[in-house]
């Protein structure tokens, strides 16, 4: 039947000779199948071709049995922002591959198992049928393992039909298992069958080419939530606890990795990092805001429901001032919602969180560098402003493989804020916890244990004194909250500023932040070529610099891009700047999916036409 | 630290504090509140322990008895935390500075209702604290509704009948593994003074129940919780005396009475047997007598049941000797090869 | 020395007649010591006499011991806001006396307990001592009495003083100890003690009178928390589910009180209407929801600590859409703030509460009336829209006493929400819970127990089809969040629309809400009285009712009244019309008071210059 | 109800529905994971005591264990609300209507991490419902860290070695006054569902701690959650079985080797001794096997303890016989004279 269906001149003829570099790979499995195994294999050996490429994992809120799709997006010219659109198939999932088929786009590779006996119903696509089962089998590994190489066939079966070298596909699995040769060599053997079976079967393919060029030198791959956990064991981070929540659990198992690697003694086995996993995320936050009382650098990491369990504790590190941090590693929402979706729909909760009349400090990373160097400017922030610090990266960012250049060693030493020593104290006779001394709304803090009779003060989150005591009186709140107001004034000062990039002649403006980057990036591109060229802030913090302002303002209108249903972040702005409310454009989508250029670009084409 | 030294002729103990030096502010509590009295037990020893101040952190939640830690040991730092939620506070503090003497202070409804989580999960990780429960079986800041360890069928003025079983503080500490849990009654000030001692010198958590009657709300006489009740049901299990390594006091109590428990720090108490025999290393018993005492609605003083064995939390995660706030940037931030290599590993 | 003072010619020729039914009246004692009853006692009495009247209660947190300070504000012209000055003081709090009598007005009567010894400091008030230790001990009452029964030496002084009637004090006293004759005589005997003292000791004083009027006719004496309390038994509730913190417990302490003489049946002893103390507030929201989706009128009361610990459980209800009722009585936060304080400062929280994109629904109750009948109105809404409805009422609200007319009867029938029976499922032959039958948003649900084999569907806080099946698909997700906005835009329609004072000619436009109200009216006033009259809109709900929008387009700008410190309401109205951002001017004030006419008025006037 | 009478041919239990009546959804979790076979046994008990679905509530928290309601009775309405929190919603819906039979399921982490404080709160209260732990001492979902049930010294793929005491829910409900406290393994399908039937007729809170392996990532020998474990060191301390009052089955076992327990209902339940004597209505007797097991580490099955005392939640708040949720307006809004006569006493 596969060569029939090779061989049917109705369907060879609509080739138009070969796509290079350009096009997007899904493999539509189920989870639980052993399939990353393979998709990382295929990606990292595109990359080292020096193809620039990005994967994204969609993938079921269950452990084993329903359907996920990979997909790896090849892209010369450098875009790693999702796509709808697919021009390869690797169904390997019975229950979808239907609709799975229906998607893929005109001109499509389809490979599946040939087990399936497949009824072709495109006329438009080329169907590979690949022996799996067979050539797992065949492969002589064990029983148990043989639905876990099974994917291998396809990643033989695609070097062959795109020109994946296989040369680079056999680094990418020993770099998957690391060196073990046995693992290796059984992997590479089914690789090798299923290339071996489409090169004896089909005519060869010229749709759709992977061809080695120099896109990718110097760079890496990784997740958010590695640079994430990395960035924080670089930014000294000495106390996490946290609660297992998808997708902000693989930061942490990251940290903890590369904490046990680089912050434990070899000698002693001691650690400079403690990791506990609390019971819940009320416990969490409350070691963090204890150990950030006490003097460490400390942080959890989260999602939606575990933010919303920590609000009350979010009211007391703001109001009693204590250094924390907590990662929002965003999931969709409301309630439960889709723990495996992406959304940036907490960002009005975090900037909110708790009652009464609170803001926070909220970090946007919108890249893998940002995930790494927000590790630091995090834990440096909440000392330096002694509040809580939410950074709010996402699951796209977080879950899935990007390029990024090699971080960069942080140059800067660690900011601690002002903290008083024994010293310090003898010398100036005293200190009020709370009082402004320097007029940006920071007071000074002393640590426990200090040896010294007046080091010790009292923390409360009740109305106080800048002294630090039980105070109800009128004037002594609002004087506190005018300071915390100040504050919030320095944090806008020293937040990370938004990029910026400003076009000669550009017709509109575009805010976005966070993980819409590469969307946006992109559909500027479009937008150029339609002729709107367009100028782009990235916002990175809020509350939002002076220069968020300064940009707005040289427009009559801009268009805010967010990735949740209310346009949270075109509220944020619309509160910041109520003289500018009326021109601050909202283009909010939320599918539990990442952004995609056309989404984008097409939103700002319908408003503008 | 540069303390002027004391005048000669006041009192001082051996570090050269005087007992105002363990003093906190002026107490709000209403007069009389058993609270007030177990906050003198605290400054009385800790100034006769000579703990250097500065090395104590006092925590609570939110209650009349989580406002008690300003009311002693002012040269310490104090946090008043958030309703129910001192414990996980209590954790993270004392893994970022394992050195530091950590005294809780909590109530029954700040424990047993909205903390009983917090609470037993701190004390299944054996968190090296003080944990004193100032227990009076109301809600006395909100003005005495029923906590979780109010008696069953007990009236209250404004809350009627509670018609709910107590929960026993001690039995949920000693089936959570804690190695510490004794009971105590505030009007008892040699008992809770003895207590306080033995549970500072516990390495992980120390759990004392203290019966504290709230004179306001919780006063009545069917209350076990009452002064009246407390007195005249009371049954001292033991009486310890505490035996400080830096001065060995050789007490005066008959042979085969007395049974030593070895501290982790090297202190010994030494318990006297005045009620029925009671072995406090055997955990069957501890959790037969309590109970019985609950099913015959009395209450055992004293300490209930002791165990050394169990790490601390602090061990358990391995931190570095030198506390975790102490570290220079050095230990804190690896080095630039340790990211070259990284960065190499993931190429 | 007592008739010295008083004798001193340069006080008396101050005096400039009496100023009638127009002044303040500040006891100043310490919480514990029994002045309520003394305080309450006047309250009614004056009221009784035809004086409109309104109590505020400035207390600590603590149990005894600390300084409170109880206000009776006497005004003819029926102005219930409170007022910064006052012109006749009960000092019965040593530790406050001296700031107590620096603030009291020129002309003013001071009263306090002889044993104190006071020296005059200020010769523009007339100073009377009170042998308070010696009447208390005269009065016979026990030892342990005698300090409660001590306040009824002001009582019978302030009588004779300001001309409160004596008949009507006992009347008082009568309603107080509920016709128990011992009391009421010891009391009484106090009271004329007082009252002796001053006649025969003093000079009469025509500086302050309170003269019999007809201003309270048909009208009771109540608090907030009563009415909201007798409103919720009246408007059906049957399962509550609370845990006590302060300002809230003493509405579910009256509503328990009404519920068990209204709602038990006296042979059987059941009840309709369970009350339960849960263990926090994670649990009591938990009990609302677990009851409201069994088909139960449910709802908790707590304040901004128990909102933010139920953030997580709000997303639960807004999503999964269950009916429950959540009443904060606000106090000062954030954090633990001060609880005894008042603030408007959860409106923020309330409305976004939970991450992810979620907007409640908010009821702003401003008087007596409106906490009695929201307590109908919020379980209504929950069951139509079938979602989560905050009412905001506030410690000012809550637990001071305020005039009202008698409340009405609830004549409209309870409102239950699209709920389908067997019967119905037989007829229809199934149904879509979540599907959007009627155009308004809102689905049909069924209760649990309901006889039917399609009667049952699945609850759940996570992606979900029409028919409540699990589900990830994107289109599902967004068909799902783009019902709910039809939802909010139905609660739109039917929440409580704004009262509006329209006036002709008026020059400026002014909004607020909640306790806000006696502040503003009194300070339109003042604003009538400096030429600038003004119209005047009451927002009593969230989401804005159309008719807010058409109030603010009349005017360039309008002023938005609210006791928080970020300008919370105007926040919101600017995020709903963000066309009109520019011209909604904030004026907030947040220092734990209720707001006063003074600080309205100022503030507008100081816009206006 | 206007259900079609079921085919002849098919065969229906005592209220006439089929075996298929009382199914869920397929079930999304591992092939082999251990609740699924916990889910049938629910299904078969229900068909079997012909219990009406309509009838039943189905609640959960969150987890794998938690998404089993989904998998049983499509029939009942069904409830998975937020983690850890489930027993405070089956609080307020039986309150609703304690006509209800509440069938909880969860976690061990949803009920001994997340969740203690509430457990324990619910079973205080003795909210009448079957309280399920589906316990692997893991958490599943989140992919294998270490729950609080987890043994001490236990590996884990991800998580590396687990240093804490495991919390016992057995103890945590027998001590929380619990009425009805068993331990079963799931792959026991006969002692599941005697368990479940015996459950299903207790009047309160019955908890039913079952080891349920979870063949993803905690399936290691090491572990006692594990298959392998729970087969080798099951100590099966009686065997039960039910009798409906419907259908009076007598039981062909040798006299003196039973005990009945009278449920509420006035069903019995017969219990057999295999194991040592163990005499269910002794909770000393229960908490000292449960602690011994726990040192032990092995763990026992059957029915620990039963105390049909203790009154209900809906029964101690005395609510109307007719479920609150069926009331109409009349009982639930006082007449126009209450009003009238509640606005004259405040004049
Ligand atoms: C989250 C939260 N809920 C409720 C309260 C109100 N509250 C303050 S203290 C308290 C109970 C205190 O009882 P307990 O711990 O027994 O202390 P006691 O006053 O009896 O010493 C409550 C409910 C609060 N402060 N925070
Ligand atoms: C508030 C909150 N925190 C964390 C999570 C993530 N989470 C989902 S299930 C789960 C643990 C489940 O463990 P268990 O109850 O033992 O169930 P199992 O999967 O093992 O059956 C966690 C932590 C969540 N959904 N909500
Ligand atoms: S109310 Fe009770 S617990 Fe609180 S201070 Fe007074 S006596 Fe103590
Ligand atoms: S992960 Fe474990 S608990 Fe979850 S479904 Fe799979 S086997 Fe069951
Ligand atoms: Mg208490
Ligand atoms: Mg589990």
């Amino acid at each position: 039947m596969a060569i029939d269906i090779q061989q049917d001149p109705s369907l060879t003829q609509v080739s138009k000779g070969p796509i290079i570099n350009d096009f997007s790979i899904v493999a539509a499995t189920i989870n639980g199948s052993g399939s990353q195994t393979a998709n990382t294999t295929l990606i990292r050996a595109l990359f080292k071709m020096g193809i620039p490429v990005n994967g994204k994992n969609l993938f079921p809120s269950n452990i084993s049995g329903l359907p996920t799709w990979y997909t790896i997006r090849v892209s010369k010219d450098g875009y790693v922002a999702r796509r709808d659109e697919y021009e390869v198939l690797v169904a390997m999932n019975r229950a979808t591959q239907e609709e799975d088929i229906q998607k893929l786009a005109s001109n499509g590779l389809c490979l599946f198992p040939e087990e399936w006996k497949l009824k072709p119903t495109r006329s438009d696509i080329l169907y590979y049928p690949m022996p799996v089962a067979a050539l797992a089998k065949a492969s002589g590994a064990d029983a148990a393992l043989r639905d876990y190489v099974a994917n291998m066939v396809y990643v033989g079966a695609l070097s062959e039909l795109i020109g994946i070298e296989l040369g680079e596909i056999e680094n990418a699995l020993k770099f998957h298992f690391k060196g073990k040769a046995k693992a290796i060599n059984l992997n590479l053997g089914v690789v090798q069958a299923g290339a071996e079976h489409i090169r004896s079967n089909f005519a060869p393919s010229d749709r759709y080419r992977a061809e080695r060029m120099n896109g990718t030198a110097g760079q890496v791959l990784i997740e958010g939530n590695s640079a994430a956990g990395l960035g924080a064991v670089f930014g000294g981070v000495s106390v996490v606890a946290w609660y297992p929540i998808t997708p902000s659990t693989s930061m942490i198992d990251s940290l903890k990795e590369y904490a046990d690697d680089l912050r434990v003694d070899a000698a002693t086995g001691e650690t400079t990092c403690a990791v506990v996993q609390a019971e819940d995320e009320l416990a969490a936050i409350g070691m963090v805001i204890g150990a950030g009382w006490a003097g460490a650098r400390s942080l959890t990491a989260t999602a939606g429901p575990g933010i919303s369990l920590m609000s009350e504790f979010a009211g007391l590190s703001y109001f009693a001032e204590i250094p924390a941090v907590i990662w929002d590693i965003q999931r969709m929402g409301p309630s439960t919602g889709l723990p495996t979706r992406v959304s940036q729909g907490d960002l009005l909760m975090a900037y909110f969180a708790s009652h009464g009349d609170t803001r926070h400090v909220v970090l946007l990373p919108g890249n893998m560098a940002e995930c790494f160097e927000f590790g630091t400017t995090s834990l440096d922030l909440a000392e330096e402003l002694q509040t809580l610090v939410f950074v709010l990266s996402d699951l796209d960012l977080g879950m899935n493989l990007w390029m990024t250049d090699p971080f960069k060693y942080p140059e800067q030493p660690l900011k601690r804020g002002k903290v008083l020593t024994a010293e310090d104290l003898a010398r100036m006779g005293g200190f009020a916890r709370y009082r402004d001394v320097d007029g940006d709304g920071v007071g000074q803090r002393t640590l426990p244990g200090t040896q010294h009779p007046l080091a010790a003060y009292f923390t409360r989150g009740t109305g106080h004194t800048d002294e630090a005591t039980y105070s109800e009186r009128p004037d002594d709140w609002e004087n506190n909250l005018r300071r915390l107001v100040r504050k919030h004034e320095t944090a806008r000062k020293i937040v990370p500023a938004p990029i910026t990039d400003e076009v000669e002649g550009a017709k509109i403006g575009i805010i976005s932040y966070g993980s819409n980057d590469p969307g946006v990036q992109e559909a500027r591109d479009i937008l150029k070529k339609n002729n709107l060229p367009s100028s782009y802030m990235r916002i990175r913090a809020l509350p939002f610099s002076e220069s968020v302002r300064e940009f707005v303002e040289k427009f009559d209108y801009v268009y805010v891009i967010d990735n949740n249903f209310d346009g949270q972040m075109a509220q944020l702005l619309r509160l910041d700047m109520p003289d500018k409310a009326n021109g601050i454009v909202s283009l909010a989508k939320c599918d539990g999916l990442p952004l995609t250029a056309r989404w984008i670009s097409g939103a700002i084409l319908e408003q503008e036409r | 630290m540069t303390v002027a030294p004391p005048p000669k002729n006041t009192k001082v103990n051996m570090i050269g504090l005087e007992r105002a030096d363990y003093k906190g502010k002026p107490s709000t509590l209403c007069a009389g509140c058993g609270h007030d009295s177990i906050s003198a037990q605290i400054i009385a020893v800790c100034y006769e322990l000579s703990i250097p101040p500065t090395n104590v952190i006092k925590l609570s939640g939110i209650g009349c008895s989580s406002k008690t830690p300003a009311y002693y040991l002012n040269q310490s730092h104090g946090f008043n935390t958030v309703h129910g939620r001192m414990p996980s506070v209590a954790t993270g503090a004392t893994l970022a500075n394992h050195k530091l003497i950590a005294i809780g202070a909590s109530g029954d409804g700040d424990t047993g209702s909205i903390g009983l989580g917090q609470f037993k999960h701190a004390v299944r990780r054996n968190v090296p604290m003080v944990y004193i429960v100032e227990d009076n079986g109301v809600y006395g800041l909100t003005k005495g509704q029923f906590s979780a360890t109010a008696d069953e069928g007990q009236k209250l003025k404004y809350s009627g009948v509670n018609d709910l079983p107590p929960l026993d503080l001690c039995m949920e500490a000693l089936i959570a593994d804690c190695g510490f849990v004794a009971r105590s009654f505030s009007g008892d000030p040699k008992q809770v003074q003895a207590l306080l001692k033995a549970a500072l010198s516990h390495r992980g958590t120390a759990v004392i129940d203290i019966i504290s009657p709230c004179v306001t709300f919780n006063n009545h006489d069917e209350s076990t919780k009452s002064y009246a009740y407390g007195k005249a049901h009371e049954e001292i299990l033991q009486e310890i005396t505490y035996v400080a390594p830096q001065q060995e006091i050789t007490v005066d109590y008959e042979e085969g009475t007395t049974r030593e428990v070895k501290m982790h720090d090297g202190s010994k108490i030494i318990l006297k047997k005045l009620g029925p025999d009671h072995d406090p290393t055997n955990k069957y018993r501890a959790m037969e007598l309590l109970e019985r005492a609950h099913q015959e609605k009395h209450f055992l003083t004293g300490l209930l049941y002791v165990n050394e064995e169990r790490a601390t939390l602090p061990e358990l995660v391995k931190v570095t000797d030198t506390p975790l706030v102490h570290l220079p940037q050095e230990k804190l931030r690896p080095g630039r090869e340790a990211l070259a290599k990284v960065m190499a590993d993931l190429g």
